[in-house]
């Protein structure tokens, strides 16, 4: 007889708190061993209609899966992101367990170079040794050299693991990670406080958030943030993560020089369009905590941990540490709470959603390189001018910035609007809004002179890059293959110097 | 706002004084036979206004429960005042004809509910954070009265 | 007990199946005959932020409610309907015992005129009278003259009610409405296999649809259709509601004129744009139909008409007979359903999506005017063209009619987005990419002659007309008052010669 109420097993195991070893646990906690392993999944079979855990390219919309996914690709990706490392590679995400291994083997980080180009950083949300690390260097970590670390942990046993998200000594949820905490302190959301359900998300919020690297006039250097503050009330801590309300955050923190845009954030400048843009990052839980599940206090972990028995050894109940998609098993997951709908009923509402968030995606993916292009030609008009035309091509600039950081806002979130769809929409309808503006107010600034080279399709105008690397970019023949790419400077020739985490002879 | 307030001066209800001398005999008497007869489902349902939650409920995985395996504490020095007490409220709810539009749990009565889950399925939450919400109905929604189907599906017109 | 699962009472009333008085039902039904009564009530307190039975002008967002409401008016709807009724005078709904003499008040219809301009079909969703006469006068009755049936009925005794979804000798819910009857035969759906609870619903389908008048070619003259078979299939029947379904469902059907579109079906043409257009009224039923309730199977009775006990004589649970704003009372209401929530948490996430659309609805607007405009000034451009200025202008026009179709289909539905969240942003960003393009068309047409004069605020450009109306439009001197209004021809001038129900000595 209990009447006590349903406790969290505790536990001890002997562990230590500081543990980043994921082996570690297989011994005590197989059960949870087991599920965990299933991350390492990755074939045709794990795929639904938008998501799933195989790592095609998201702008190949051209070859079929795994290289690419005609029906949920975006094809524009390389040219908006032109001349930003996102452009040599962004592929579908897979397992946590793979979280290093593609760290390591992605052409986001220059592997052909000493300088890896992107900071330590990079390893916050993909290995367990972070926080050891952060102990050991301090603050100094955020801006060391991203290569010096790839040879200090293993591959499978510190990827993404245990530790990350429980203290190894009873396996109590934890916060390990620097900046989320640092993130709640400023909106005044007191972890201490925080509930088992509220645990139940944060977690995953370490790392599936909107980040910035913090330029050294604001504080350590590299350091990843999260831009939340703007619109943070003491009552309404995450008062602050709609797309519109950090546009506004980064009208500061950063060190843009242009006129108009003084102090700034940006991530990089189109070389195109010779814009100060924004780059967005996986805003799963910024979209999931206002949209009708987070809203109502469904976590997380309700949906990608749902509990299952089907595990040996014992087959007792455990939280799923298979962290995917809840459409490859809607049976488990949504109908603990939806018992009385059909699984097929459930995945065509996921879908009724999806659809329509791609759709307009897509749109508003094409009117932003509408827009880029817009402001392409406007540079180079020759033609009579408005007397106005410097002021207008500031604001056809900043609203190519805006246009495309909504989309991206959306793009870069994972579950294709399921998480919030109707705030989802809105960004994708502003993001429409700002990018036709930009094309608009570059026309103006040329008294319509560019009107003509921007009639027609598009695709067709401007064509969607599919292949781009590093080592395209060497051959300065590869750039001549399109207008854009023509704006880029070739890199310097070079063999790798990485190859996962080896370093080559050189 | 539009619906006025419930009129508290109609004519008294027979059936529920009825009742709310059967409840006091339960109470004063205590006898085994009248404890677990009003524990039954078919008791509740003597009233209409429970005639909702019974048809949910007979449809449901729990339909072979007595609704107090849920509605009532187990352990009897609790379950006689708690009885008592629900049960005169329910009755002169009925009586008064104060009866909301809308029937919630309250609170107390929530919980009594939710000791009463953990009560029978005590082995199968052992091994994992059953607490990661205050209640199992939080994720369990439908049990037993299947709250989110449409209300023709579940309720009864003229109760 | 029951065991078959609850089932609708059943009376046996000694009434005729084809009584229409609602007063005749009285005696028997006190219950509902009370809450029926409260659909009178009218005043400010019945206000929600957008919606509750409070009857100010639609476009009017200057003058605070009754008259106006600054929080929820839509300024343009004036400019957008010039030269249809609906221009004169659009008020938000009220209830159902209002529903004659709101007909009988309405400026839409000629009431200085013998000839009301509109059919008596518009009796068809107001007065219980309706069957009664399409038995007395068959198909003919629909294009029979309005004004003919003002004294056939009274005001109170058959405005909207219990005959129209009741079976008067039995009390079960019935089609009474002819449009209806046709419609779901049309669409493959069995009336007589409708379950109880699709009954719920369909009753309030008869009404709370979109609809037009039918051209003699195709049928009965003046006959409302519910343009819904586009998309229908045998498993889907109400497959073909969603607005690009139905707006290709109106590339036919009608007798337009005007090349590449022949055949088209058009309510009226803009004077400004010279444009065929199309009216929406109230598609609730098509929102709501596949909208997160209406998939999932929760019926319109389910939150507009949900069980009460609070009404005498004897406080048993009856269906609320008010049918208003579920807000005015969440317990009741959506509380049903979400018994763990709070009235406010409700509310907000209504107001969540409410917010949202209501922004893009008003950007729809002003880009919609905005397409008006574009045209407007193409077609008086006298510098120099596009060669394919003709083509281009049909399709800028093609464009001002889909982008006002898509807002108007939004706009007319009267939940602000809450029957069908996705759907209705779906809806406005198609909106505001068809009226965008027609601007661009207009613009390619003249070689960008006229963008110049489409640069700044379109509020500025072209204000919002505040009030008009027959008498307004009677008076030459009027039409002077804004550029758009120049293009109307005034009207004869002429005393009123219907009040009401009373016809004035002329
Ligand atoms: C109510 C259930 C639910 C909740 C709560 C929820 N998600 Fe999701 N999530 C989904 C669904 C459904 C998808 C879409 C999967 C697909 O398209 O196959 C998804 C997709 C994802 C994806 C992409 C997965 C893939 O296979 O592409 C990630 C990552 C993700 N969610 C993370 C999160 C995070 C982090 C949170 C909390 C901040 C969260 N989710 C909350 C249901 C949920
Ligand atoms: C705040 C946490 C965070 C930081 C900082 C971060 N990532 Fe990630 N990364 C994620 C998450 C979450 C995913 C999975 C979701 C997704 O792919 O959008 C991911 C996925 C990836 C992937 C696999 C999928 C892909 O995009 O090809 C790579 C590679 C990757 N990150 C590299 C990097 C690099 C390089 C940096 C530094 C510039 C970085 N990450 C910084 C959280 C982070
Ligand atoms: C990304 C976050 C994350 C990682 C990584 C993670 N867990 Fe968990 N784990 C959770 C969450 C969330 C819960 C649910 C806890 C709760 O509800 O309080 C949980 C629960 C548990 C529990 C409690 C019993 C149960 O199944 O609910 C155990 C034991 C456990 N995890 C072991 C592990 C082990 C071993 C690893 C590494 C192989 C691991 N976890 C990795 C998030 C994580
Ligand atoms: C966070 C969500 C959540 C909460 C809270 C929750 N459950 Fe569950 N429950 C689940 C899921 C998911 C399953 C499905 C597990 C499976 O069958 O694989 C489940 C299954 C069950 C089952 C049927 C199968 C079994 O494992 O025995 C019972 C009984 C049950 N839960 C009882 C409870 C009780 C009692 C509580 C409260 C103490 C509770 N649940 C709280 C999510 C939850
Ligand atoms: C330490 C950082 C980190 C934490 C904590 C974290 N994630 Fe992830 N997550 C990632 C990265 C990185 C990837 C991509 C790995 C890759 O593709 O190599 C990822 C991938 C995923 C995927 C995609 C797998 C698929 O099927 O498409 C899902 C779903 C997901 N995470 C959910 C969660 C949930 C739920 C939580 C919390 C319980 C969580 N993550 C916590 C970093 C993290
Ligand atoms: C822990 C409980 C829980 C889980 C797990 C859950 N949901 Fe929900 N779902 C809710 C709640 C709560 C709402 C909000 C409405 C309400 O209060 O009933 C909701 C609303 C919805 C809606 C309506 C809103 C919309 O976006 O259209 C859909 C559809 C839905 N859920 C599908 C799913 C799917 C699919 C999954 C699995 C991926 C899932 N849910 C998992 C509790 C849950
Ligand atoms: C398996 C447990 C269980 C059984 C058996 C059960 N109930 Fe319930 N009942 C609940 C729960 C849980 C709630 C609270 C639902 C909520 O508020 O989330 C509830 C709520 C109610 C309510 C409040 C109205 C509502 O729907 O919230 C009434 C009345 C009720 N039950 C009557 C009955 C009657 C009568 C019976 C027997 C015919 C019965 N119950 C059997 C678990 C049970
Ligand atoms: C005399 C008629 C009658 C009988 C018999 C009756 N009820 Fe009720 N019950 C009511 C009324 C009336 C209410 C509403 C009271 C209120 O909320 O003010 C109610 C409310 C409730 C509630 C929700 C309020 C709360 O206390 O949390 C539950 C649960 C409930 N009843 C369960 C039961 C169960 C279980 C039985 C059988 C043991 C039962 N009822 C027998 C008339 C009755
Ligand atoms: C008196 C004992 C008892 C109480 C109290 C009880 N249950 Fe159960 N429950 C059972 C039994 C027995 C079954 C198995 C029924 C079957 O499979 O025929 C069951 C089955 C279930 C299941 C799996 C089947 C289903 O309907 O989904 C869930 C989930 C569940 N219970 C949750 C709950 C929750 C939540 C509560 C409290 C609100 C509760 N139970 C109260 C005895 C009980
Ligand atoms: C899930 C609940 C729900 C369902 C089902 C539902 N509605 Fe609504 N309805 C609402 C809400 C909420 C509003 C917004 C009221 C407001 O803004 O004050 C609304 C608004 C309305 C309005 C405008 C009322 C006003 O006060 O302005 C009408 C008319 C309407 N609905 C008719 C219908 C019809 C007809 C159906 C079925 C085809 C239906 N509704 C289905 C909840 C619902
Ligand atoms: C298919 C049913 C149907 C037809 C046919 C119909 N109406 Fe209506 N009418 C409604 C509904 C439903 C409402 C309430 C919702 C709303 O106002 O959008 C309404 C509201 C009204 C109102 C009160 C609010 C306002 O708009 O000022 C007037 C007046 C009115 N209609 C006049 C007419 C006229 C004139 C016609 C003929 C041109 C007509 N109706 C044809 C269904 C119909
Ligand atoms: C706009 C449609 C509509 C009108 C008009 C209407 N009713 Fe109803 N009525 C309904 C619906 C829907 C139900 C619920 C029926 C069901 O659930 O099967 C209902 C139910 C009823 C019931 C059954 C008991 C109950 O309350 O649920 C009676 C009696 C009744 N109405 C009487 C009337 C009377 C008298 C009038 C005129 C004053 C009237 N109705 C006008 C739609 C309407
Ligand atoms: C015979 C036609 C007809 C039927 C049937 C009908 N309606 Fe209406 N409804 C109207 C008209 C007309 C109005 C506007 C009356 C006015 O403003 O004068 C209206 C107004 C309303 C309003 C607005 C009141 C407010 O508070 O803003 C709501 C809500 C509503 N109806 C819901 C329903 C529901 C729910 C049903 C079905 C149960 C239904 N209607 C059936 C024609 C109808
Ligand atoms: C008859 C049952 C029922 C009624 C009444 C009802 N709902 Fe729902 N509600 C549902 C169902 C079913 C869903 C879909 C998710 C699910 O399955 O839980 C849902 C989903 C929702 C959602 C999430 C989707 C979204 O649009 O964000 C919200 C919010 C919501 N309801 C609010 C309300 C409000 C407000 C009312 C009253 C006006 C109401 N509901 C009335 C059953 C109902
Ligand atoms: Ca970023
Ligand atoms: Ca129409």
């Amino acid at each position: 007889q209990q009447t006590e109420g349903p406790v969290a097993p505790v536990y001890k195991t002997g562990l230590k708190s500081d543990e980043t070893s994921n082996k570690a646990f297989e011994k005590q906690f197989p059960a949870q061993w087991l599920t965990y392993q299933r991350n390492n999944l990755d074939n045709l079979q794990q795929m639904t209609d938008y998501g799933g855990p195989v790592p095609w390219n998201k702008n190949d919309n051209v070859n079929p899966p795994p290289k690419g996914n005609p029906k949920a690709a975006q094809p524009y990706l390389k040219n908006l992101w032109l001349g930003y490392p996102f452009s040599f590679e962004y592929k579908k995400a897979r397992g946590h367990t793979y979280a290093i291994q593609d760290i390591l083997d992605t052409d986001r980080l220059n592997r052909y170079s000493d300088k890896a180009g992107l900071p330590a950083t990079c390893w916050n949300c993909k290995t367990t040794k972070m926080s050891t690390w952060h102990r050991e260097y301090g603050d100094k970590v955020w801006s060391m050299e991203f290569h010096d670390f790839r040879t200090k942990q293993d591959e499978k046993d510190n990827s993404i693991g245990c530790s990350y998200c429980h203290d190894p000594a009873d396996m109590k949820l934890r916060i390990d990670s620097v900046p989320l905490k640092e993130a709640l302190q400023k909106v005044g959301f007191d972890l201490a406080k925080a509930s088992r359900n509220d645990m139940r998300s944060l977690v995953c919020a370490q790392c599936h958030v909107e980040y910035y690297f913090q330029a050294p006039k604001y504080g350590p250097a590299a350091k990843p943030v999260f831009p939340w503050t703007n619109g943070a009330t003491p009552d309404k801590p995450f008062g602050g993560v709609d797309p519109e309300s950090i546009y506004q955050y980064y009208k500061d923190h950063g060190v843009v020089e242009m006129k108009t845009m003084e102090g700034w954030f940006a991530d990089w400048v189109h070389p195109v369009s010779k814009t100060p843009m924004l780059k967005a990052q996986h805003p799963e839980f910024e979209h999931f905590i206002n949209g009708p599940h987070g809203a109502a206090g469904v976590a997380c972990a309700d949906c990608h941990m749902a509990y299952t028995r089907s595990v040996d050894p014992d087959k007792k109940k455990t939280s799923n540490h298979q962290w995917t998609s809840p459409l490859l098993n809607i049976e488990g997951t949504c109908k603990q709470c939806h018992q009385d709908k059909t699984p097929e009923y459930l995945k065509e509402r996921v879908l009724f959603t999806q659809r329509k968030v791609y759709d307009q995606l897509l749109k508003a993916q094409d009117l932003s390189v509408r827009a880029h292009e817009a402001v392409r030609l406007a540079d180079a008009w020759k033609g009579e001018k408005n007397p106005d035309y410097d002021a207008l091509m500031l604001q056809a600039r900043e609203n190519v910035r805006h246009g495309q950081w909504m989309w991206d806002y959306v793009s870069a979130e994972n579950s294709v609007g399921f998480h919030n769809p109707v705030k989802t929409m809105d960004t994708l309808a502003r993001s429409q809004e700002y990018s036709a503006g930009a094309a608009l107010l570059a026309m103006q600034a040329t008294n319509y002179g560019i009107g003509k080279n921007l009639e027609g399709d598009i695709r067709k105008l401007v064509p969607p890059i599919l292949e781009w690397s590093r080592e395209m970019q060497m051959d300065p023949e590869n750039l001549k293959k399109y207008v854009w790419t023509t704006y880029l400077t070739p890199l310097p020739k070079s063999g790798k110097v990485w190859d996962g985490n080896k370093k080559l002879t050189q | 706002m539009s619906n006025a307030p419930p009129n508290r001066t109609s004519p008294t209800n027979w059936f529920a004084v009825a009742s709310v001398l059967a409840v006091l005999l339960v109470a004063g008497a205590a006898g085994a036979w009248s404890m677990q007869a009003t524990d039954q489902a078919a008791f509740c349902a003597s009233c209409h206004t429970m005639d909702t939650s019974f048809w949910t409920f007979g449809k449901s995985g729990h339909a072979k429960l007595a609704c107090n395996d849920c509605h009532a504490p187990q352990n009897l020095a609790a379950k006689i005042p708690f009885k008592a007490q629900a049960g005169s409220a329910d009755v002169w709810a009925t009586v008064s004809k104060n009866i909301p539009d809308v029937i919630h749990a309250s609170k107390m009565h929530k919980d009594v509910i939710q000791a009463n889950c953990v009560r029978c399925h005590a082995p199968t939450i052992q091994t994992v954070a059953m607490d990661a919400k205050p209640y199992c109905v939080d994720c369990h929604r439908s049990v037993p009265h299947k709250s989110r189907t449409p209300i023709s599906t579940r309720k009864v017109a003229d109760g």
